[in-house]
């Protein structure tokens, strides 16, 4: 069943400079059970993709148009408060950076627990209960609960920033790059440790992040978001290996394979465009070698090619519209 | 060559003004200062006004009328004279402490932030004494010693407000000093002399700027208060003067506003002003902000 | 809370103090010259007083001998004679240090309690109407002069209104009937001097509180918390503010100077009977051992005050703490 | 000392200690002087025309021992010979000369240009400070040059822009040119791509690997990726706790890696493939910190193959097979001949 299903979503944010088309038409779904990975170069919206589903946008942002349906109900025709009773208990987020996620004059235990003293109505004593077992479910002792952030090392921030999201058992779970600036040792550690909590507790889950490369065991699906706009989308073998749009083959070819050939990886020319004047047609042809004519004047839609494997190309899809 | 690099700077200042214009309070700021700024340039000039000129006894304290737009002081004289005669020496007087308080602030700064180790607690220990010191008592005493010319005036703010600028400027070359360029310039054969000079002061220089509008703001106020509580320069009459006499002379039991009120609120306006402008630089300048 | 944390900042304070000790003998004694020529040049000096000065600063010893006798006296409590009251430095003080305590306390309380609250205000309605005016007023009552205000006030409530009497602590020759008659009595001499002394601090304490909430609001643990689905004013009180507070501390420490120098002021307009109008008094008629002993006192307490907002922050923020 | 003419730098025994009590006031309250063990005791030789990656988590030393080759921090022991010859940082004149041989690259470009200088000013720093340019058309064409190799074409086009006027990738490019305008024999890249998008990475590593090759520059590559290590290096050295666990040919380093934590880091190294039969070795826990070192060998709390013997003895690195090195008790077979790390 699918759990989440964006349609068309617009999110712009107004600046001084004009209105930065950050999320400019994007689709996708998500079903239950499922991990799928939002992929793309930083800037290209995909973190705001995660923030417009729990509408935590700054104030310069809007959301423009579209749907976010979860279990069915769209999310963008609910009120404040009823979006409010959704976040964390349903959709909880592990953001970038977990050295920042916590408040740093709070004990780390109280943190979590207020999430569940909050949204369940759990009396302390037993909400501290649920910490315990949060802080054994991520591998921390359980005598580290009235530690303050600072106490924590980096990769236990982390752990702890984990077990807050998972506190009130969210049906889907979204981490913003949640391995970023992490050793890779402590990233294999954390990313393994997703993986177990999602089986485990039976959770959804979106993993934003630019590394390409740690998708492999971790999602199903993957997205790759380039410019706005998913450009190519499709279960992660597919991404790595039979991948056609040109973004995502420069995109993997970028990142080098120990376990094969010693070759350069490649370079992308060119820059992402200013999301205030997007360039016409298909987004990627000012940096795109098989660019034609159409390229520069038709946007292209996302065709289904496959599968479950959809692309935004003109050079790939032959059925036209 | 060089028009290239004219050109490159000139960029830069326009950019800086483009993002000042839009600012409010920094624009308010700025046309309030120009005005006071004019008044103290041409004002004497345009209004010609005597502070030994005495009025006759039924000027004493005469409200508004015709002749005298805001009535006349204590002693008869035109408050409006004297108050455009004051502009001039309560800015002047603002302005050249604060560049005292400036560049003893930025030297002790700078110095302490980037030799660190004993130089820094040693030049720490000496602001964090400045800048607990209640600065009004100290300021009185060291007024009261010296004696009350305005050249002593002007020593004694600039000397006693320099604690908190160099308190920021230390912070600022601190993590100036951090920074991989300084570290880049330290891997090329560097010296100290040059990193501070190319490197550590440039990049200090904005907040210094932004930091040294609002301590002209307490300057003026420092005046002032100086002036009102009896240690200002009975020759040079600033607004703060006139409060004094006012005071003394119980314009605020006889009603006097219009003697009481302006120069009051000239205090105001310019001491706003500045702080508007210093909050305008600082948010166009502060390098929190600047990265990306 | 960390002993070696604390040691520091007491040793620190200690070498502060000392340092003012230094000031303080150097800035009567050595800049103006002579100080027994200023003591003469004083048309008030007595000649008691002249020969007591002569002797408490035993000026034909070396500066260092003068300097241990001058430190000696200060351990005994000995500042000196003031000119004007003919009587110890130090029982002048000790009189006067009630009426100041009163007045700088209450207004301190107030202007804390509300610069906060109007901080918080204007920082979570930032940008909208209601925070540009806080602003406005923040910034404007920040400008202005304490001394102006406090005239003002006494021009406009006091002699145009007649609301409040305008000068001392309690009405002069009135006998009470009870302590509660006494208590409104003060009460109503003191409403205008901490309505004056509150209001020039409250416009840095809200800009402070506002400044120090807008970066906390910036921080991915304001978004975390708005993320677990908290109202706004959960998230801000529970987790915003705390932080915010902090700094706090630190500035109404070191802003206590700018409360004694706005007690001066006020003391001043509104003759209340406390330190900072006895130091204007003693500045009027050139009372130096008066006016060093003051300048000394309050030195000293800013200093263990700001020792003990020190303490107090190592133990609010459980980052100093270990 | 065999064969040193082919070393541009030979590091031995180098060790950086720093004190954590600071202020005079630390000093007499601490109760024992704490020391941060940064790096302990490494040797390293790096040929001309070769590149070096050292690979390590963050804490591991791998910037410390980089700064201490060029004498950006000083050493607390060891000794490091440029040519054959050890510098004298207290000497000028053979700091300078040295100063001038060998440059860093930094890792944050946007942190490593003076924000309010121009680009020309940028890149002639190096000639400016060791007054290396009589006239402005010199200095102009050196700068030209400079920005030339970096390849920023056309050079006039970035001339007199600032900093912010660019973006990541021209910037590295840009703090590039700054450390080629001399034309040095020896590189320090510390990070050089981990701040850019892995869109303009290889350009930047492609251009370190040419210069390499084209003009026979060393270079000291520092990175916490080991993929990128093996990309462009000829031996990677790990590096674990201030100590090198492990060195050899990057491909050897990969492939036939002995260390258990070079093993270990090989097997967790994220790659855009799925590999359904991969086996991750993840160690437990993190590095601890430099100031409580483990006794014996460092590793041994997170050594998934650890023995009695790995808690009491320190492991010297041996030679296992030609040019490649590793200090561990699990592969020192005892006819092994104990000596330097010479490949």
């Amino acid at each position: 069943m699918d759990i989440l299903k964006v349609r068309d979503l617009k999110t712009y944010f107004k600046i001084k400079a004009g209105t930065v088309k950050a999320v400019d038409g994007v689709s996708f779904t998500l079903k239950e059970g499922e991990s799928l990975g939002l992929v793309g170069e930083s800037g290209c919206g995909k973190t705001t993709i995660a923030l417009s589903i729990t509408q935590l946008l700054p104030p310069e942002g809007l959301i423009a148009g579209g749907e976010i349906y979860f279990e069915g109900t769209n999310l963008l025709k609910l009120n404040e408060e009823e979006i409010r009773a959704k976040r964390w208990k349903d959709i909880s987020i592990i953001f970038q950076g977990a050295m920042n996620a916590l408040n740093p004059v709070m004990r780390v235990g109280d943190q979590i627990s207020e999430a569940c003293v909050y949204h369940e109505g759990m009396s302390y004593d037993s909400a501290r209960k649920r910490v315990k077992e949060l802080f054994s479910l991520v591998e921390i002792d359980e005598s580290r609960i009235d530690d303050y952030p600072h106490e924590f090392s980096g990769g236990m921030k982390q752990r702890a920033v984990i077990a807050m999201a998972l506190a009130c058992g969210p049906k889907i779970v979204i981490g913003d790059e949640p391995t970023t600036a992490l050793d890779v040792m402590i990233q294999a550690q954390i990313l393994q440790l997703l993986n177990r909590l999602r089986k485990e507790m039976d959770m959804s889950m979106i993993i934003i992040t630019h590394d390409l490369s740690i998708l492999g065991e971790t999602c199903d699906k993957v997205a790759v978001v380039y410019a706005g706009k998913i450009v190519e989308i499709g279960e992660v073998e597919t991404i790595y290996e039979e991948h056609t749009h040109p973004y995502t083959e420069k995109l993997v070819k970028a990142f080098p394979n120990i376990f094969g050939k010693r070759e350069m990886t490649a370079s992308i020319p060119g820059m992402p465009p200013n999301l205030i004047n997007p360039p016409a047609g298909c987004r990627f042809h000012p940096r795109c070698e098989h660019a034609t004519e159409k390229c520069r004047l038709v946007e292209p839609k996302l065709k289904l090619i496959g599968g479950e494997h959809y692309v935004a190309c003109h050079l790939r899809g032959d059925n036209d519209e | 060559m060089e028009n290239a690099k004219k050109a490159a700077r000139k960029r830069k200042i326009r950019k800086f003004i483009e993002s000042f214009k839009t600012n409010k309070m920094g624009m308010i700021g700025a046309i309030i200062l120009g005005i006071f700024i004019f008044l103290a340039i041409f004002g004497p000039i345009i209004y010609p006004y005597d502070p030994m000129q005495f009025g006759t006894a039924k000027d004493v304290m005469a409200p508004p009328g015709p002749g005298r737009i805001l009535g006349s002081d204590d002693m008869g004289r035109d408050v409006l004279g004297g108050l455009i005669s004051g502009t001039r020496i309560s800015l002047a007087v603002g302005i050249l402490a604060t560049i005292i308080s400036m560049v003893v602030g930025t030297i002790i700064g700078v110095a302490s932030g980037y030799y660190g180790g004993r130089t820094d607690a040693i030049l720490m220990r000496f602001t964090d004494m400045f800048l607990v010191i209640p600065w009004l008592p100290l300021m009185l005493v060291l007024a009261a010693i010296l004696g009350s010319s305005i050249w002593n005036i002007i020593l004694v703010i600039g000397l006693t407000s320099w604690a908190g600028t160099a308190r920021v400027v230390r912070a600022q070359a601190l993590s100036i000093k951090e920074r991989q360029f300084v570290e880049r310039a330290k891997s090329i054969g560097a010296d100290d002399r040059h990193i501070m000079v190319k490197h550590i002061l440039p990049n200090v220089f904005p907040l210094v700027f932004a930091n040294t509008i609002l301590v002209s703001a307490v300057a003026i106020l420092s005046e002032t208060t100086l002036s009102f509580l009896g240690m200002g320069d009975p020759t040079h009459p600033s607004w703060g003067m006139m409060l004094h006499f006012a005071f003394e002379s119980g314009a605020a039991s006889v009603g006097a506003f219009w003697f009481l009120l302006p120069p009051g609120l000239c205090v105001v306006a310019v001491v706003l002003a500045f702080t508007f402008l210093g909050y305008a630089f600082d948010e166009i300048l502060n390098p929190k902000l600047e990265r990306r | 809370m960390n002993k070696n944390h604390i040691l520091k900042k007491i040793i620190q304070s200690v070498i502060t103090i000392i340092l003012v000790l230094i000031l303080n003998y150097f800035l009567f004694r050595i800049m103006p010259g002579n100080p027994l020529q200023m003591i003469m040049r004083n048309p008030k000096a007595t000649p008691e007083a002249i020969a007591k000065t002569k002797a408490l600063f035993g000026l034909d010893k070396p500066w260092y001998v003068q300097f241990g006798i001058y430190i000696k006296h200060l351990l005994q409590g000995d500042l000196g004679t003031s000119f004007l009251y003919k009587k110890p430095v130090g029982a002048v003080i000790a009189s006067r240090v009630i009426p100041t305590v009163l007045l700088v306390g209450v207004g301190e309380i107030i202007a804390v309690i509300i610069g906060t609250l109007i901080g918080i205000v204007a920082a979570w309605k930032r940008g909208q109407k209601i925070d540009v005016t806080l602003l406005s007023f923040s910034l404007i009552t920040y400008s202005m002069p304490t001394f102006w205000l406090g005239i003002v006030f006494v021009a406009f409530f006091s002699v145009h209104l007649k609301l409040f009497p305008t000068t001392g602590m309690v009405t002069p020759g009135l006998t009470y009937t009870s302590t509660l008659a006494k208590i409104s009595d003060i009460a109503r001499h003191m409403f205008l001097p901490v309505l004056t002394l509150s209001l020039v601090m409250i416009g840095e304490y809200a800009l402070i509180m506002r400044n120090s909430l807008l970066d906390v609001f910036t921080e991915d643990y304001i978004t975390t918390a708005y993320a677990k689905g908290f109202p706004e004013k959960y998230v801000v009180r529970k987790h915003a503010v705390p932080n915010a507070l902090l700094p706090m501390v630190t500035i109404v420490a070191i802003n206590l100077g700018l409360v004694i120098a706005g007690a001066i002021q006020v003391e001043t307009i509104f003759s209340w009977p406390g330190l900072g109008r006895l130091m204007y008094d003693a500045l009027k008629n050139r009372d130096y051992p008066l006016l060093q002993g003051i300048f000394l006192i309050v030195t000293i307490c800013v200093i263990i005050a700001n020792l003990c907002a020190d303490m107090l922050y190592s133990y609010l923020d459980p980052r100093v703490k270990n | 000392m065999n064969n040193i003419a082919n070393d541009i730098i030979e590091v031995k025994d180098l060790k950086v200690y720093f004190d954590m009590s600071r202020g005079f006031l630390e000093e007499i309250l601490a109760k024992e002087k704490r020391q941060v063990k940064a790096v302990d005791g490494i040797d390293l030789n790096i040929k001309k025309g070769e590149i070096v990656s050292l690979v390590g988590e963050s804490g591991s030393g791998k910037t410390t021992i980089g700064k201490a080759i060029l004498h950006l921090v000083e050493k607390t022991g060891g000794n490091i010979f440029f040519k054959g010859e050890e510098i004298d940082p207290k000497n000028n004149k053979e700091m300078r000369l040295f100063r001038q041989k060998a440059q860093m690259i930094f890792q944050d470009p946007y942190q490593s240009l003076n924000p309010r200088d121009i680009i020309i000013d940028i890149i002639s720093e190096p000639l400016e400070v060791n007054k290396l340019v009589k006239t402005e058309a010199e200095k102009r064409e050196r700068v030209v040059r400079a920005l030339e190799w970096a390849g920023l074409k056309p050079a006039e086009d970035y001339l007199y822009r600032y900093p912010h006027e660019l973006s990541g990738g021209q910037r590295q490019r840009v703090a590039i040119a700054g450390a080629l305008v001399l034309e040095p024999e020896f590189i320090v890249a510390d990070e050089p791509v981990s701040m850019l998008d892995v869109s303009i990475r290889a350009d930047i590593l492609r251009l370190m690997l040419n210069q390499c090759r084209q003009k026979g520059t060393s270079y000291l590559f520092i990175t916490h990726d080991l993929s990128l290590a093996w990309l462009i290096s000829d031996r990677i050295a790990t590096v674990y706790l201030g100590k090198i666990v492990e060195i050899g040919d990057a491909r050897l380093m990969v492939g036939k890696s002995v260390h258990p934590y070079t093993k270990a880091l090989v097997s967790v190294m994220p790659v855009p493939k799925v590999r359904k039969d991969r086996k991750m070795t993840i160690l437990e826990g993190e590095t601890p910190n430099p100031i409580n070192i483990p006794s014996g060998c460092r590793f041994h709390p997170r050594c998934p193959n650890v023995m009695g013997k790995c808690r009491e003895s320190e492991p010297e690195l041996i030679e296992i097979e030609p040019g490649h090195f590793a200090a561990c008790h699990l592969c020192s077979p005892h006819n092994i001949n104990k000596k330097g790390p010479r490949s």
